[in-house]
């Protein structure tokens, strides 16, 4: 043992607190897994986005081939869950509505969060008149009543998957901005951004490596819930003819189709199964989003 | 622009008759309300002004015109005691009046107001829908209280159709300048006076419109002592007020008749509705420029399939632009039947063989397009994923969009025209002149989006208002008709049927095929 | 005016009326509605491989200056020369070199480093910035860094928050090491820490200093502490320096009512020690933002003059090397 | 030197925390006394249980997490761990007051000064709104405030950081407990105003003659109030001394340590000696002593076997294998 | 205070200055004109064109704004295209039904949200904290169109205790009880949402303001478990709840236009709707402006019982 480093009051043995390595990630991925709802959430949703992607291969009908002789006809060993007012086969439909609901819900979620983060940790960071400007922007947006502005772009640009992912993203940023934000406001003033500047980091480098990693936490909640209410915003666009287009099944508009009362009496698997599958999904969102929100919380990992 | 979702409206028409009520044995009973279910807000209760059908409904209980067509279509006195007096060279209508007639506030209805009301069609500052109407009317004359006489510049054959709007009270309404009078919300929403069967009572918006029966209504007051029309905004909870017994009467969609016919304390009343639907293809653009491919097209789509699975079997495969309850449709015209191969030969003909890929190739150029339908409508919607799969068996491609309303509009209208193909129908008026559809001079600016053009055509429309007897003017229109099933400019998909879900306390009640409000006096309620 | 006594080229680091305001913004269009007197006009000077120790209650701007000295805040007046050259006025791209002179330690060791990001991460974002030590040798420096403050370099993939927060200063303190900077300014360095830690981290500030012949300026409240590790001390009371003395005059007989009471104030070391005359004072400091008039000690200062309320104490060299502002030492002759 | 009953006897207190399957011994086996008007220093670094074990007392221990899983804590001569909570509902801010470390958060920010100074008397005493303003303003006097109406209708985050603590005292001190408990009352203010609550705390204990547990870890604060110290450390008590003698001559090598670490004002010392390593945390407490990691004396022995709080002479305990069997190094 | 919300009322200013330069450019880029110019295929072009003429849509958009902005200013926000009816008055007419329904819907929100939200707090990890957990996300994952139906099948058609939609019975007279049986089934509906996101949000503010020192602190008092949760600590945890409010009027006026489409009821939000099909521009503009001054008022009276209830904010 080294002289100087025994004048230190350093030993060998000294580190017993780092008797066990444990990274951060594996610490959140630990803390994650003891909340059992989120679990489920995350299997469950894993389930449902892998059966989604394996549509073609799983999807025992194409989607889109209607077999009107056979329209509205209950669940059987050929139809699985039945067949639509077109005969098309609900399950297909299901799993090829999902790439659409999944992908419209994860492109916004990307969309709205990236614009946000971006905007947030600029205003966050640099604070004054920037900060007043950009605040004063997601005011108006937020005071826009948001569903009207959606309906008249929606109308505008025409419905298309990506016309209304964009109309989601660029309406649906305000949020994480604010929160991207105020974790910005008071990071910024933790001494290691202090630090970085006195060894001559440049802004950028500390906004984007120094502070954004430690705003991703509820970020990352955010955009999981994000996820959810974009799958059910997009439903409630089709209860107004908005949504995702024909022949294109989404889980939304065949909830919306659905919305029959003799439907409802006479044909319950059609409005049943894409209703409990959003319900599911989102429910999954929400569960995981919540999960991460006590395994991402910064005071948890720190103690 | 065009009614993609209804008719261009007329003017309402009534007039008692005694055909068609189906009398029970014990016979009308006075008192009573019944309520209607409705799914627009009215706009006005002024018949000059009023181009929706939740404003014409309510017109028609306040309102009385000179004329009203029957269930038969068939144009019938109402104020007037007869139908016009036509002068021999077809230019001068005259009419008489029943005396006594009351307006609402007690007034008599005179000659005056009738040369009122349509001295207003012609007036320069009239901002309203009807003026196109009413170019060939030169003057209104007034004959002596009860007589009234219309100058025509031209022979009209349809203008006892027009015949059919309303009469304004002149005592209320002479010192509004016309230019005002649209907005004139004093008289079209407040408080219009009309000499019709009911009594405006109350507007409240979004909830309900009240009426009450007119004690001095000329025909007789009319059974019920009220009617109220309960505005909906979703056919689901129209359905579900009418299963609670809120409301006695509905328009009810096709997809909800299993349901209605559940319903013991109700019954459905079906007829054609005065309407056709059908696929319009540009006629401008090629391939639809060869009639071959036309013909192909109309054989390759399945008309009684859909009709079957969308309409629930409730309506007619149509073959012609026409209505079959109009008195100008023909006893026979050419067909195209579902024949796909035909059709895959035809287009063979046409040069269409099918490429690697199975879609039918011509020049190196696929057979590909877009059928386009405006959002909001589920049934266009689904008629376009259905004709794709149908077009898809013979190896055409054809993609459907969805575009909302307005948007749809200016882009399938003048001067855009920009499209392959629509789906789209046409309530038709109770004259069947086609001029404004199919003359290409309508192409311009008019009701043509389509752009056909045909001379034959041409020249037998530019003619056929002149020809006042109803069955030589019947086989002219035939004519045109003829050609236009043969050259298949559209598709025609079919005639819908309209089904009236109706409370079983209601009674006398009896369908029109064109006007929901239709002798509503005789209507009463056994409760 | 230097304070400058001995040879100019001993001193590294000079401060001259430095003052640092704070805008206190009101409102929606942000209007400056009045100012936080964080630090209003210090003057001293720090000569080469000595330790300046700081001191003063909690709000009276011991931080703000030191931030500003490492302009991390903009210096509102005042000149701060560097190895004879005044920085106060540099842009920030300008002042890139002085980054790697002057190099700062903070308060608190879970807050001074970023929880994202390894130990090895941490020491060597300095070095990249300043592009030194490239490739290999850059690991090898880190690792040798590691070790002098007492980490051991297999730990140089953990986070922070696997260590203990004396081994987290021990961190800070390398990545300060890290540019070979001449001055290190610590800012409550020590304070976070428990005693027993505290005192390891002591020895290796003083340790390093000696090896390295750094100059420390360094910001405590325990007067035990900057006592320890200081050859000369500042008081600072409400943004303004009270005393400037030598550690041993300045224990020995703080000059400076405020100096007095601070010393009195410090709890006895053993039981039976008796401290006859503490001073209690009384009331709060004053709120920065307005400051009292006159002597800003005067409102609570028990041996205050009626002329403390207006004039304000010029800030002397009353006896040899001890400078205070305090008007009990008009008298006393400057000395020159 | 003690022949009555100890106001507050603490024997073989055990508190655990439980983290995923882990038993966490937080306090282990902690115990003391507090004789009525006399004040006990708990002092030991950050986490050697201080908190936990006057947590403990007041059975406001964490939960779901931690446990008070053995011992007796008698007040009285009555275990207070024997009777349910309703008990603790009586003696909790009225037989016993506490005050704690962090003056700016441990005032309700929405209630006014007023409010939560008479809420403990009406709730306690019974007392009528006037009395209970009567006597807030009584006690405000005491902790030396002027402009007492005004404080009393303020709310806390107008108050400096030194004003709070006081209002804590005066809070604490309302119902007169028979024991006060500070749990590092100066640890969050500047040196003046430690020196002015010190001072206060002082002049209180000597006026109600209540029994006062100071925790801290600041062995200054220690020889300015106490008269009697328990040294903790890692969840135990390692010495407890009368004041002087502990000061003079401290047994315990982390006693010792823990001294000698504390850069001294009146001597100069060139280095600081200092204790090596870091305090253990509660999931990695060696096996045997729980100071052998860091212990310059540490033998084969203190490895293997836990050492038991011994008493040395009259009033004075370690727990060291060094003063085993009244071996005095 | 007064002069912080002088100051933030003007403040609005600028933000609905904004707002309506926004949604006025967004309306003009809209392809398709309006209705009234696209109805009725039979006025011939002349009509309509003297019609577009008389309503101004030929002039430049710059024009039409600032000839909009100078009637606003003096109150008048025009005529509806469609309707034909003052613009003030249609929505004067629905406003209250909407307002109505959203302040119900905010009451039942509070009112279900705040104690669930504490007792989820309070009991963590308990039983009743997953249930609650799971009954609010079920509520935030539920459509509402799909949820507004389901009701009404069970609760007007089968068990007929409410009517299925409407905001009165026809014809009766005004009475409370008609009213609330109308009123309850979409005032729970539009709150579902949001009653869920309140439940997380409480519950979570919750549990940080245990965890505070003043908690233990009135522990320390002897405070039974009751009084330290509910004076101590709701007060602080309703805090944060209070901004949620403020956040949620926008969404709500947006998801009346569902509701009142289920439901039929009476307000704005339909009206809306139908106005942007068919390009009524006069109440695109007018509602998007209430909904924004809403919006923003929303967001003032939010901040204002912040700093009601908080003593720490200070203007
Ligand atoms: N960024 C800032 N903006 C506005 N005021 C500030 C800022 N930083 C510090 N202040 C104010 O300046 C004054 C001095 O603060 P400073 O942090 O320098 O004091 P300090 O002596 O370091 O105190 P402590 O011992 O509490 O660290 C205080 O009143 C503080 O509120
Ligand atoms: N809620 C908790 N869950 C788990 N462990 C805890 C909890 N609270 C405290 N501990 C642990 O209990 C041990 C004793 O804590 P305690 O607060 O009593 O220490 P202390 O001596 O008061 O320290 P300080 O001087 O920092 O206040 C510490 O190791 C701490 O990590
Ligand atoms: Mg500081
Ligand atoms: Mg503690």
């Amino acid at each position: 043992m080294d002289a100087q480093l025994e004048n230190h009051g350093l030993e060998v043995k000294d580190n017993q607190i780092l008797g066990k390595r444990r990274s951060l990630l594996s610490i959140i991925v630990a803390k994650f897994f003891q909340n059992k709802l989120a679990v489920i959430g995350l299997v469950t949703l894993f389930i449902i986005t892998l059966a989604c992607l394996l549509a073609p291969y799983l999807a025992p009908h194409d989607p889109a081939y209607q077999d009107l002789r056979n329209r509205l006809a209950e669940p059987s060993s050929t139809h699985w869950l039945g067949t639509d007012h077109l005969g098309r086969d609900l399950f297909s439909r299901m799993l090829y509505g999902g790439q659409v609901s999944l992908y419209v819900g994860f492109a916004s979620m990307l969309g709205a969060v990236t614009i946000g983060a971006v905007i947030g940790a600029v205003a966050g960071y640099f604070g004054g008149l920037v900060d007043a400007f950009l605040m004063r922007m997601v005011d108006v947006i937020l005071a826009f009543p948001n569903i009207f502005l959606l309906i008249t772009l929606v109308a505008i640009l025409q419905p298309s998957i990506n016309i209304l992912i964009l109309v989601f993203a660029l309406l649906s940023w305000t949020g994480t901005a604010r929160v991207v934000r105020g974790e910005f406001l008071s990071l910024k003033k933790r001494e290691f951004v202090l630090a970085s500047r006195t060894i001559g980091m440049s802004n950028t480098r500390i906004i984007f490596s120094q502070i954004l990693p430690n705003a991703l936490g509820p970020v990352i909640v955010a955009a999981t819930l994000a996820v959810g209410s974009f799958i059910l915003a997009e439903s409630a666009l089709s209860f107004f003819g908005l949504g995702v287009q024909p022949p294109n099944a989404s889980w939304g508009n065949m909830l919306t189709d659905s919305q029959s009362i003799t439907i409802f009496r006479n044909a319950w698997w059609y409005p049943t199964f894409p209703g409990l599958l959003i319900l599911i999904t989102v429910l999954c969102f929400n569960f995981i989003g919540d999960g991460l929100r006590d395994a991402l919380d910064p005071r948890v990992v720190e103690k | 622009a065009c009614g993609g979702n209804d008719a261009p409206a007329e003017g309402p028409a009534e007039e008692p008759t005694e055909e068609g009520t189906e009398e029970e044995a014990t016979g009308p009973q006075a008192g009573g309300t019944v309520v209607l279910g409705t799914s627009g807000e009215p706009v006005t209760f002024n018949p000059l002004y009023s181009q929706d059908s939740a404003s014409a409904d309510v017109i028609d209980l306040i309102h009385a015109s000179l004329l009203e067509s029957n269930e038969e279509l068939d144009m019938i006195p109402m104020l007037a005691t007869d139908l016009p007096d036509i002068s021999e060279d077809g230019l001068t209508y005259t009419l008489t009046l029943n005396e006594g007639v009351l307006f609402h506030d007690g007034e008599e209805l005179t000659a005056e107001d009738v040369k009122f009301t349509y001295d207003i069609f012609k007036n320069a500052d009239y901002t309203g829908p009807r003026a196109g109407d009413f170019t060939e009317l030169e003057s209104v004359e007034v004959v002596d209280t009860y007589t009234v006489q219309f100058n025509l510049s031209e022979v009209d054959a349809s203008f006892t159709t027009r015949l059919g709007y309303g009469i304004l009270p002149q005592h209320i309404l002479e010192d509004v300048p016309v230019a005002d009078l649209e907005e004139h919300m004093d008289y079209n929403r407040n408080n219009p006076i009309g000499a019709g069967p009911f009594v405006f009572e109350n507007y409240v918006d979004g909830q309900y419109i009240e009426l009450s029966a007119f004690d001095d209504y000329f025909d007789g007051r009319p059974n019920l002592d009220k009617v109220t029309f309960r505005v909906f905004a979703d056919t689901n909870a129209e359905l579900l007020a009418f299963e609670t017994g809120e409301i006695d009467w509905m328009i009810l969609p096709a997809t909800e008749l299993a349901t209605a016919e559940t319903y013991d304390h109700a019954r459905i009343s079906s007829t054609l509705a005065l309407r056709y639907d059908y696929i319009g293809w540009n006629n401008d653009r090629a391939p639809f420029d060869d009639v071959r491919v036309r013909q192909a097209l109309t054989m390759a789509i399945d008309r009684q399939l859909i009709v079957d699975s969308i309409m629930d079997g409730r309506g007619e495969v149509a073959h012609a632009p026409a209505s079959p309850l109009s008195w100008a449709y023909p006893d026979s015209v050419t067909e195209f039947e579902y024949d796909p191969e035909g059709a895959k030969a035809l287009l063979e003909e046409a040069g269409w063989t099918p490429g690697a890929d199975g879609i039918l190739e011509k020049d190196g150029e696929k057979f590909s397009f877009e059928i386009l339908s405006n959002d909001g409508n589920v049934i266009r919607r689904d008629i376009g994923v259905i004709v794709q799969q149908m077009l898809g068996e013979i190896g055409i491609e054809a993609n459907p969009r969805q575009m909302e309303w307005g948007a749809f509009l200016e882009q399938i209208n003048p001067p855009n025209y920009d499209f392959d193909a629509v789906v789209l129908a046409w309530g038709l008026a109770l004259d069947p002149d086609p001029t404004a559809i199919w003359h290409s001079r309508e192409i311009e600016a008019g009701l043509n989006n389509i752009s056909y053009r045909n001379d034959t055509v041409d020249e037998l429309a530019a003619g056929n208002k002149k020809i006042v007897d109803q069955d030589e003017r019947a086989a002219v229109i035939g004519e045109i008709y003829e050609i236009l099933a043969e050259e298949q400019p559209y598709t025609y998909l079919y005639y819908p049927e309209q089904h009236i879900l109706l409370s079983n306390r209601v009674e006398g009640f009896t369908h029109h095929p064109r006007v929901n409000m239709y002798k509503v006096n005789e209507w009463y309620v056994t409760d | 005016m230097s304070q400058a006594t001995e040879n100019k080229n001993d001193v590294l680091l000079e401060i001259n009326g430095l003052k640092k305001y704070f805008p206190i913004k009101k409102g929606f269009f942000q209007r400056t509605v009045g100012n936080v007197k964080a630090v209003d006009g210090i003057t001293f000077s720090i000569k080469k491989g000595e330790t300046f120790g700081l001191v003063g209650e909690s709000g009276c701007g011991k931080s703000s200056a030191g931030r500003t000295i490492m302009r991390l805040y903009e210096p509102t007046e005042g000149e701060i020369i560097f190895d004879g050259k005044d920085i106060s006025k540099l842009k920030e791209r300008e002042l890139l070199p002085y980054r790697r002179d002057i190099q700062m330690v903070f308060q608190d060791p879970f807050s001074s480093l970023n929880p994202r990001k390894t130990v090895g991460a941490i020491l060597k974002e300095p070095l990249s910035v300043h592009g030194l030590h490239k490739g290999k040798e850059r690991q090898e420096f880190i690792e040798q860094l590691m070790e002098k403050v007492g980490l051991n370099p297999s730990y140089a993939n953990r986070y922070p928050h696997e260590f203990s927060g004396g081994q987290r200063q021990r961190i800070g303190i390398a990545r300060a090491l890290a540019l070979n900077p001449k001055l290190i300014i610590g800012d409550e360095p020590v304070s976070a820490l428990d005693v027993s830690v505290q005192s390891q981290v002591l020895n290796l500030m003083k340790d390093l200093q000696e090896e390295f012949g750094l100059t420390y300026l360094f910001i405590a409240h325990d007067l035990g502490v900057v006592k320890h590790i200081s050859d000369r001390i500042g008081v600072m009371y409400l943004g303004n320096m009270m005393e400037v003395a030598s550690k041993k005059d300045l224990y020995h007989e703080p000059l400076h009512p405020y100096s007095q009471a601070l010393m009195s104030a410090v709890p006895k070391s053993h039981p039976s020690e008796k401290k006859p005359d503490r001073i209690i004072l009384k009331g709060d400091i004053p709120n920065p933002s307005n400051p009292p008039s006159g002597c800003v000690f005067h409102t609570r200062c028990p041996k205050a003059m009626d002329h403390c309320k207006v004039n304000i104490p010029a800030f002397r060299e009353v006896r040899k090397d001890r400078y205070v502002a305090c008007h009990l030492y008009n008298d006393e002759p400057v000395v020159r | 030197m003690v022949t009555k009953q100890p106001l507050l006897d603490v024997r073989n207190l055990k508190t655990y925390f439980y983290k995923k399957g882990q038993e966490l011994p937080v306090v282990d086996d902690v115990s003391f006394q507090v004789n009525e008007g006399e004040t006990v220093a708990i002092v030991g670094e950050s986490g050697s249980g201080k908190s936990m074990t006057t947590l403990s007392i007041m059975q406001l221990v964490p939960s779901p997490g931690g446990k008070t899983v053995g011992g007796e804590i008698l007040f009285n001569g009555d275990d207070l761990l024997k009777h349910g909570q309703d008990r603790m509902f009586k003696v909790r801010g009225n037989d016993i007051g506490m005050i704690f470390q962090e003056p700016m958060t441990s005032l309700n920010p929405v209630l006014t000064i007023g409010d939560q100074l008479m809420e403990t008397l009406i709730y306690h005493k019974k007392l009528t709104k006037k009395q209970a303003y009567a006597r807030a303003t009584e006690m405000l006097e005491l902790v030396g405030f002027s402009r007492i109406d005004e404080i009393l209708g303020d709310y806390p985050h107008r108050l400096s950081g030194g004003m709070r603590q006081r209002v804590m005292i005066a809070m604490a001190m309302s119902c007169d407990p028979k024991l006060l408990i500070a749990d590092e009352p100066t640890t969050a203010l500047d040196v003046t105003v430690q020196a002015q609550i010190l001072d206060l705390m002082r002049g209180l204990s000597d006026k109600f003659h209540s029994a006062i547990i100071l925790i801290t870890h600041d062995l200054g604060v220690v020889a300015e109030l106490a008269d009697r110290v328990v040294v903790m450390y890692a969840g135990q008590v390692v010495e407890e001394a009368d004041i002087v003698p502990l000061f003079d001559k401290p047994l315990h090598p982390y006693t010792v340590g823990l001294m000698e670490s504390v850069p001294k004002l009146d001597v100069e010392q060139e280095r600081l000696t200092s204790i090596a390593g870091n305090v253990p945390t509660p999931d990695n407490f060696p096996k045997g002593c729980r100071f052998v990691t860091r212990c310059p004396h540490a033998f084969d022995r203190c490895a293997k076997e836990q050492p038991e709080l011994i008493e040395v002479e009259a009033g004075r305990k370690v727990r060291c294998f060094l003063h085993e069997g009244g071996y005095f190094a | 205070m007064i002069s912080y919300i002088i100051k933030r009322v003007i403040m609005m200013i600028p933000i609905l200055f904004g707002i309506s330069i926004l949604s006025f450019a967004i309306m003009y880029a809209a392809p398709g004109k309006p209705a009234i110019l696209n109805l009725d295929p039979e006025i011939p072009p002349e009509v309509r064109e003297a019609q577009a003429e008389r309503l101004g849509l030929n002039d430049p958009i710059p024009v039409q704004y600032m000839r909009w902005l100078g009637n606003v200013s003096k109150g008048d926000f025009g005529t509806s295209y469609a309707r034909k009816m003052p613009v003030t008055e249609m929505i004067l007419d629905r406003l209250p039904n909407t307002l109505l329904l959203m302040a119900s819907s905010l009451f039942l929100a509070a009112i279900v949200a705040i104690p669930f939200g504490v007792i989820s707090a309070t009991r963590q990890y308990s039983m009743t904290d997953y249930g609650v957990t799971v009954g609010s996300f079920l509520g935030l994952a539920t459509p509402n169109f799909w949820l507004g139906i389901m009701l009404i099948m069970v609760f007007s058609v089968q068990l007929g205790w409410t009517p299925v939609g409407g905001i009165s019975t026809i014809g009766a007279d005004f009475s409370i009880l008609d009213r609330l049986r109308h009123l309850i089934l979409p005032a729970l509906v539009l709150a579902t949402a949001d009653m869920a996101g309140l439940t997380r949000y409480t519950r979570s503010s919750m549990l940080e303001v245990i965890n505070q020192d003043y908690i233990r602190t009135a522990r320390a008092k002897g405070f039974r478990e009751r009084r330290v949760v509910y004076k101590h600590g709701l007060r602080n945890g309703l805090i944060p709840v209070i901004t949620m409010f403020g956040l949620m009027l926008p969404t709500m006026i947006g998801g009346s236009a569902i509701v009142e489409s289920v439901f039929n009821w009476p307000g704005i939000g339909k009206m809306f709707i139908d106005a942007t099909f068919q390009r009524d521009y006069p109440v695109i503009m007018a509602i998007t402006m209430f909904g924004a001054i809403l919006t923003v008022i929303g967001n003032l009276i939010a901040d204002i019982l912040y700093a009601v209830l908080d003593p720490r904010i200070e203007y």
